[in-house]
């Protein structure tokens, strides 16, 4: 008994709750008649497709910058890879590719302004992080309307000008990672195993990157800054660093996103992009100054787990769409949770 | 201290009259206004032409002969209602001023001819 | 019944094994003042944290002993009941709300209130404040003190004399203030506010509170106080008046405290010639520890000690060279003048850092004990690192690391489950000795080391000393020790640097005689000339 | 008081009011280009004013106690939702209906401000990023209730406020019955420009209130504990009750303030009208010149018309400028966040400045 209680009180509540949640949902679903193997699949798809951006939390928490609300920041990079690769016509793997490539420049500029200013303001990241996200996503908004793009598929008909809220990738690079090396057993069951390749690469070449010199450095600053620099490490040179990493992970997230999702979203989309992932994190396990990979990963497959279960179980027992306000309850409950406990994030 | 909660268990008690009062007051209720031949245990209520019907005062509608409406009234308790029947000119011929009560429920219905006609069970909950 | 305000008998206090206070007994007469000195970890403030009954005190056990109010028995189990039974207490860094007026802050939380209707309902708390009454009554207490405080004025906008006199018209506007406890009040003041706050102090005093008066400043206390009583080790070693003893007196009682378990050395005098670094017209900002102008030689090879009381600002000068703080003046190491205010430049040139600061700036609690001791080596000097890419992918070598602590772990003899053990589950002493090993892993020229022996158990001091002299003797490393323990400092220095208000004092053989040093301490003139002896 | 405010130099002084400088600026350039008559913008100026002065007001009380920008004031707006949307389903019609809403909303308002005080209690120093995401997560709960249990545990009998499907509450709740009856039930006209009187007389008594308030014991403690908790605590104030208390002020506030904001506009969007509510009515407060740690009933005003007025013109602006009504309506949602941004910035880099002057004056003279 003692030993259980310990388990739970070592991997925390809300997490053990959630999770028998999903394993409830899980279970329940045969008896009202939802597919567990197309659940599976969809959970795996989502999974990729999010992975990523739940990943651009890591960097930043990790040097003490708190949980990255900023994140609309670097989606926005993505965004302006995503469109301009379309703007060029490029197609396929070239055309996911051009689009990472075009939205690198953009994430590393924004990343080091978002960082100083960060620099600035330690301890009060995380308020003005969101607030910096917001206030970004509006003034792209304005940019969306007036930046020259001249692809028909993108702006809108009748005007001529001003990109659509939504534009479909599909003939240009939807789907490329997800049908990549893909499997499908029988209609239902599919793993979208080139998504999830990628996002492998990407937790590897993060964990490379944690185990240089610079990468422990980095975890040093976030762990404790006095030391770092009584060890000679600039403080605001790592977390700038940082800063930069994230918003990049956030721009190839959102790339890798749309791939899967078949759709670029502009406008207000990426307006409450962030919450998601911060909340996955945190049901990962990650508090609000250590996060690691496992976190992501179990995470991103817990949270993902309960977006897909939610509405087939739910709905089918209840009749009703839950999954919405149950999205809601659980991705605040758990910020909230981190924020009440989390050990107070040192910067000085 | 004592003294205090005493206060206290006041002030919510006073709240909680004041809310019943202020519901009381504000209730609206809709009913129906019914200018129609209206038959009741035998006895028939004939139309006595177009009439004028102001409720207390102020809400004022015209109905003529076999047509009804509707007229919303706010508050629990007495009403006034002051009805005026109409000639083909439009200026009153016959006017009757009466007091009654709202059964508390929605939807009552008033009849006119009933009222002109001097019966006491004009206004009712209708079935 | 006795014009006794205060009688403190028999009072022993331990944390844990360590006892701070043994059998000690205080008596204090109405109207009278009591000097009360002794060094760091005397246990001055053990003492007036028992009579103010802290949490802290009955959280780690109690204490033996009485304590007697006016004749009748008291013990208080929080602040607050003390200052009810008229007990106030001024510290040297201020409690006062800085954005608030003098007048505000003197009657804080006791403000006169006017009573309305809603006070039935939601409690006096919802009283209006009576600003007429409560400055009248701040006024009059500033009377009774006969200085000069404009009751209007924000606090944060006051000198800092201003301040100290807010904090103590506070106290004594209580109206049953009988015993006021003075905690080094006039540490931030110029000569001048010392003057008037003392001469505020007598005032007190003759009107019938008994004050007890803390302070390093001798001369002061000689001349405040009617009393005087000396700490040393939790036991009290000296209790005069003031008008038959003197500083010198003072002094010798306050030093020579006896350390257990300390290897003593034959004090060989050795004697060194090549300067490693010369400092000159350092000064430091240090919080709590300000240094104001150091002039000071280290020569090569050499165990120097500088010591002096908490708050004169030895902590400072290590800090200060190494970049941690803001600091000015000309450093030379090894010929080159030596940039401050960048942690990175002194760390590259090698001289070393153990800081006093343990838990904050020493260790990364939540990392296993290998990181720790490579971190700042790996950082530094690329040890532990393979590079790839020619150099571009610099690779963290874990398995280097791991040997290179090992090693360590013998060498230092640090008690642990395996390598990568979390600091934070170790005990401070192995703490220290992780401390000390990222210090060695560095292999430094020149090492500084401040306070080694702070909060860890005997056994422990005597091997971190050990260590250290160990390094010196064998590795010939130049080690500056930063202590507030002078007879530690004796056992293994060749010199000792007193540190006073910001300044060197003094520097002496570690061999002279202790009283000596109390002398220095107190930022009174030594007998023995510098200069005579620190080259030998 | 006079003492404080003379105590700002002026350079502080200019950092605390650029934000109100440079919307001033802003629509000294706007209004001409959007080709409104004074007597329109007269006019909506005062209705927005009545709309939304009440709520701004409620942001006042945490931040003397300094607990920064009560981000949760939308749990007092919610609950203040949940009280008119029973009293349209009571069809309790004009003032009494309003102050029935009012009084139903204040033991919600209470329960919810005393969580959320509770809560922050526990984040000492995020205050504002905690109860932000307190807002989203009440919102849940809000939704919770009132989507599903609404009309199945809790009976609503008017078909026109619930959904279809027999339980929860419709999308737009029409207010009809409360539709301006406080603005105008002392109707007053100058130049064919309506005044809310009836709305501005309670704004004006809820400042009275304020000002009051500040001169209490309890608004003394307040300002002790948002100064320095330590130092409050040794003094014997009891610091975690005191901030509680100023959230909770603040929740049943914002509940009064949110039931007068409908009152005004007529229709209550059931889903998201209380997230606009705190948004913009923070927007306002810190667009008054406002900042975390400071605000009075002036910035609350100024606020609230300059606020609005870039609201107002900004798409006409736009549509006149760029010939696209759009831009203007992303324009001055970008404004709304990026002022908090601003705000939020330049508060901690000046208590960062503070943090560092504090150091200097501990060191002493050096």
């Amino acid at each position: 008994m003692d030993r259980i209680k310990k388990f739970i009180a070592d991997i925390g509540w809300p997490r053990a709750i959630i999770a028998l949640f999903l394993l409830s949902l899980f279970v329940l679903a045969p008896f009202v008649n939802v597919r567990i193997d197309s659940s599976i699949s969809d959970t795996l798809v989502r999974f990729g497709m999010n992975g990523i951006l739940v990943l651009a939390m890591v960097p930043m928490v990790q040097s003490g910058c708190g949980l990255n609300f900023g994140l609309p920041l670097g989606i926005i990079a993505g965004l302006l890879g995503a469109t301009i690769s379309l703007e060029l016509n490029a197609l396929g793997f070239l055309g996911f590719f051009t689009a990472i490539a075009i939205s690198i420049p953009f994430a590393v500029v924004f990343g080091f302004g978002y960082g100083q200013l960060l620099n600035r303001v330690k301890g009060g990241e995380m308020m003005i992080a969101t607030y910096v996200g917001f206030s970004s996503v509006a003034f792209m908004c304005i940019m969306w309307l007036l930046l020259p793009f001249r692809n028909p598929t993108m702006v809108w008909g009748y005007a001529g000008k001003g990109l659509r809220t939504t534009i479909s990738v599909q003939e240009y690079w939807g789907g490329v990672l997800n049908n990549f090396l893909s499997l499908r057993v029988g209609e239902f069951f599919f793993v979208p195993t080139g998504t999830i390749l990628f996002f492998a690469l990407m937790c590897l070449l993060l964990w490379m990157f944690f185990h240089t010199k610079t990468g422990s450095a980095m975890s040093a600053v976030g762990a404790n800054p006095e030391f770092a620099r009584a060890a000679g490490i600039h403080i605001d040179k790592m977390r700038t660093l940082s800063v930069i990493l994230s918003t990049l992970l956030g721009a190839i997230g959102i790339i890798v996103y749309e791939q899967s999702f078949g759709f670029i979203q502009l406008y207000m989309g990426p307006f409450y992009m962030a919450f998601p992932s911060v909340a996955a994190i945190l049901l990962g396990g990650a508090s609000i100054n250590r996060a690691s990979l496992t976190h992501v990963i179990i995470g991103t497959f817990l949270f993902q787990g309960i977006l897909t279960m939610t509405p087939s179980v739910i709905n089918s027992m209840l009749q009703t769409d839950m999954s919405e306000v149950i999205r809601i309850i659980v991705s605040n409950g758990m910020i909230l949770y981190a924020l009440t406990r989390g050990v107070r994030v040192k910067s000085r | 201290m004592k003294k205090r909660l005493l206060m206290q268990i006041g002030l919510v008690l006073l709240l909680i009259i004041v809310s019943i009062f202020l519901y009381r007051i504000g209730k609206g209720f809709q009913i129906i206004v019914e200018n129609k031949d209206y038959t009741m245990e035998g006895t028939t209520f004939e139309v006595q032409g177009p009439v004028r019907v102001i409720f207390d005062d102020e809400h004022k509608l015209e109905l003529k002969e076999k047509s009804a409406d509707l007229v919303v009234l706010i508050g629990y308790g007495e009403h006034k209602i002051k009805v005026e029947v109409l000639d083909d000119e439009g200026n009153a011929v016959k006017s009757i001023e009466k007091t009654f009560k709202l059964s508390g429920k929605e939807g009552d219905l008033l009849s006119i001819p009933a009222l002109l006609s001097g019966s006491e069970r004009y206004i009712f909950k209708r079935e | 019944m006795s014009s006794t305000l205060l009688r403190m008998e028999g009072i022993t206090k331990s944390f844990f094994e360590n006892t701070v206070l043994r059998n000690v007994n205080l008596t204090l007469e109405r109207g009278e003042i009591l000097g009360l000195v002794g060094e760091n970890g005397a246990g001055k403030s053990t003492l007036m944290n028992i009579l103010f009954g802290l949490p802290v005190i009955f959280e780690t056990g109690g204490f033996e002993g009485k304590i007697y109010l006016e004749g009748q028995e008291v013990c208080f189990t929080s602040p607050l009941q003390a200052l009810d039974a008229g007990i106030g207490m001024v510290h040297q860094e201020f409690s006062l709300i800085p954005g608030f007026t003098a007048v505000e802050n003197i009657v804080l939380n006791r403000e006169s209130t006017l009573y309305n209707f809603l006070v039935e309902i939601f409690g006096e708390r919802l009283a209006t404040l009576d600003y007429p009454k409560m400055k009248d009554r701040a006024i009059r207490a500033i009377k009774r003190l006969e200085v000069s405080i404009d009751p209007e004025m924000i606090i944060s906008e006051m000198p800092v004399g201003h301040k100290q006199f807010t904090e103590i018209a506070r106290e004594i506007e209580k109206e049953n203030t009988r015993l006021l406890v003075l905690d080094e009040p006039t540490a931030v003041l110029t000569e001048s506010e010392a003057e008037i706050l003392l001469e505020a102090v007598k005032r007190l005093a003759s009107q019938g509170i008994g004050i007890i008066f803390i302070s390093h400043r001798l001369q002061e206390v000689l001349e405040v106080s009617n009393r005087i009583v000396v700490l040393r080790d939790g036991e009290i070693t000296l209790e005069k008046k003031a008008s038959e003893t003197n500083i010198r007196e003072i002094a010798s009682a306050m030093v020579g405290r006896r350390i257990e378990g300390l290897t003593t050395r034959a004090a060989q005098e050795r004697v060194f010639s090549t300067p490693t670094m010369t400092i000159e017209h350092l000064w430091v900002d240090m919080p709590g520890e300000t240094v104001r102008d150091v002039n000071l030689t280290i020569y090569k090879g050499e165990i120097l000690g500088i010591g002096g009381l908490a708050g004169q600002g030895k902590l400072g000068i290590a800090n200060g060279i190494m970049g941690l703080y803001p600091a000015g003046g000309k450093v030379t190491f090894e010929g080159q003048p030596l940039p401050l205010n960048d942690p990175t430049i002194p760390l590259k040139k090698g001289i070393g850092f153990v800081s006093e600061d343990r838990r904050g700036v020493g260790l990364i609690l939540d990392e296993g004990i290998a990181l720790n001791i490579a971190f700042t080596a790996m950082q530094i000097h690329e040890l532990y690192i393979k590079k790839f890419l020619g150099g571009v992918v610099k690779w963290r070598d874990d398995r280097a690391i791991m040997k290179a602590a090992r090693e360590y772990i013998n060498m230092l003899a640090i008690k642990c489950l395996h390598e990568n053990q979390k600091v934070r589950e170790l005990s401070g002493g192995n703490q220290q000795k992780v401390c000390l090993a990222r210090a060695f892993a560095l292999n430094p020229k020149l090492l500084f080391v401040s306070e080694p022996t702070r909060g860890i158990d005997v056994g422990a001091k005597s091997l971190v000393l050990d260590m250290i002299y160990k390094r010196n003797r064998e590795q010939g490393t130049t080690i500056v020790v930063t202590s507030s323990e002078l007879e530690e400092m004796r056992a293994i220095c060749d010199r000792i640097a007193i540190v006073h208000e910001g300044k060197i004092a003094g520097i002496l053989p570690a061999s002279t005689d202790s009283s000596e040093f109390g002398l220095l301490l107190m930022g009174a003139k030594p007998t023995v000339e510098e200069g005579v002896i620190s080259v030998g | 008081m006079k003492k404080r405010e003379a105590a700002f130099n002026l350079k502080r002084f200019l950092m605390a009011n650029i934000v109100p400088i440079i919307f001033i600026l802003l629509s000294i350039f706007a209004i001409p280009i959007s080709q409104f008559s004074a007597s329109y913008l007269i006019q909506e100026m005062l209705i927005r004013l009545a709309r939304n002065s009440f709520l701004v007001l409620s942001l006042l009380i945490p931040i003397i106690a300094g607990m920064g920008l009560n981000f949760g004031m939308v749990l007092g707006a919610m609950a203040g939702q949940i009280g008119l949307i029973l009293v349209s389903d009571w069809k309790v019609i004009g003032l009494p209906g309003m102050a029935l809403a009012a009084i139903i909303s204040t033991p919600l308002a209470i329960a919810l401000g005393w969580m959320c005080g509770a809560i922050l209690n526990k984040a000492k120093g995020r205050e504002m990023v905690t109860s932000y995401i307190l807002g989203f997560f009440v919102n849940g709960l809000y939704q919770l209730v009132v989507l599903y249990l609404f009309g199945y545990l809790v009976p609503i009998r008017s078909p026109e406020l619930v959904l279809s499907r027999g339980y929860g509450i419709r999308n737009a709740v029409n207010l009809l019955g409360i539709r301006n009856c406080l603005d105008y039930c002392i109707p007053l006209t100058i130049h064919g420009i309506k005044i809310p009187l009836g709305t501005f007389i309670v704004i004006a008594v809820f400042s009275f209130f304020i000002i009051w308030f500040r001169r209490t014991k309890l608004g003394q403690d307040m300002r002790a504990v948002g100064q320095d908790m330590e130092v409050a605590r040794s003094a014997g104030i009891p610091v975690e009750r005191t901030r509680l208390i100023s959230i909770l002020i603040s929740t049943v506030l914002a509940a009064y303030g949110q039931i007068i904001f409908l009152q005004n506009i007529g229709t209550l969007n059931t889903y998201n009208s209380h997230e606009q509510a705190g948004m913009f009515a923070i927007a306002a407060l810190l667009v008054g010149g406002a900042s975390v740690a400071k605000a009075t009933l002036p910035n609350v005003f100024v606020g609230v018309i300059l606020f609005h007025l870039m609201f107002v013109v900004s798409p006409m602006a736009g549509k006149y400028l760029i010939g696209q009504a759009q831009l203007g309506e992303y324009f001055r949602v970008f404004v709304s966040y990026g002022v908090v941004a601003v705000a939020l910035v330049i508060y901690e880099w000046r208590r960062a400045r503070e943090r560092a002057y504090a150091r200097r004056m501990f060191r002493g003279e050096a």
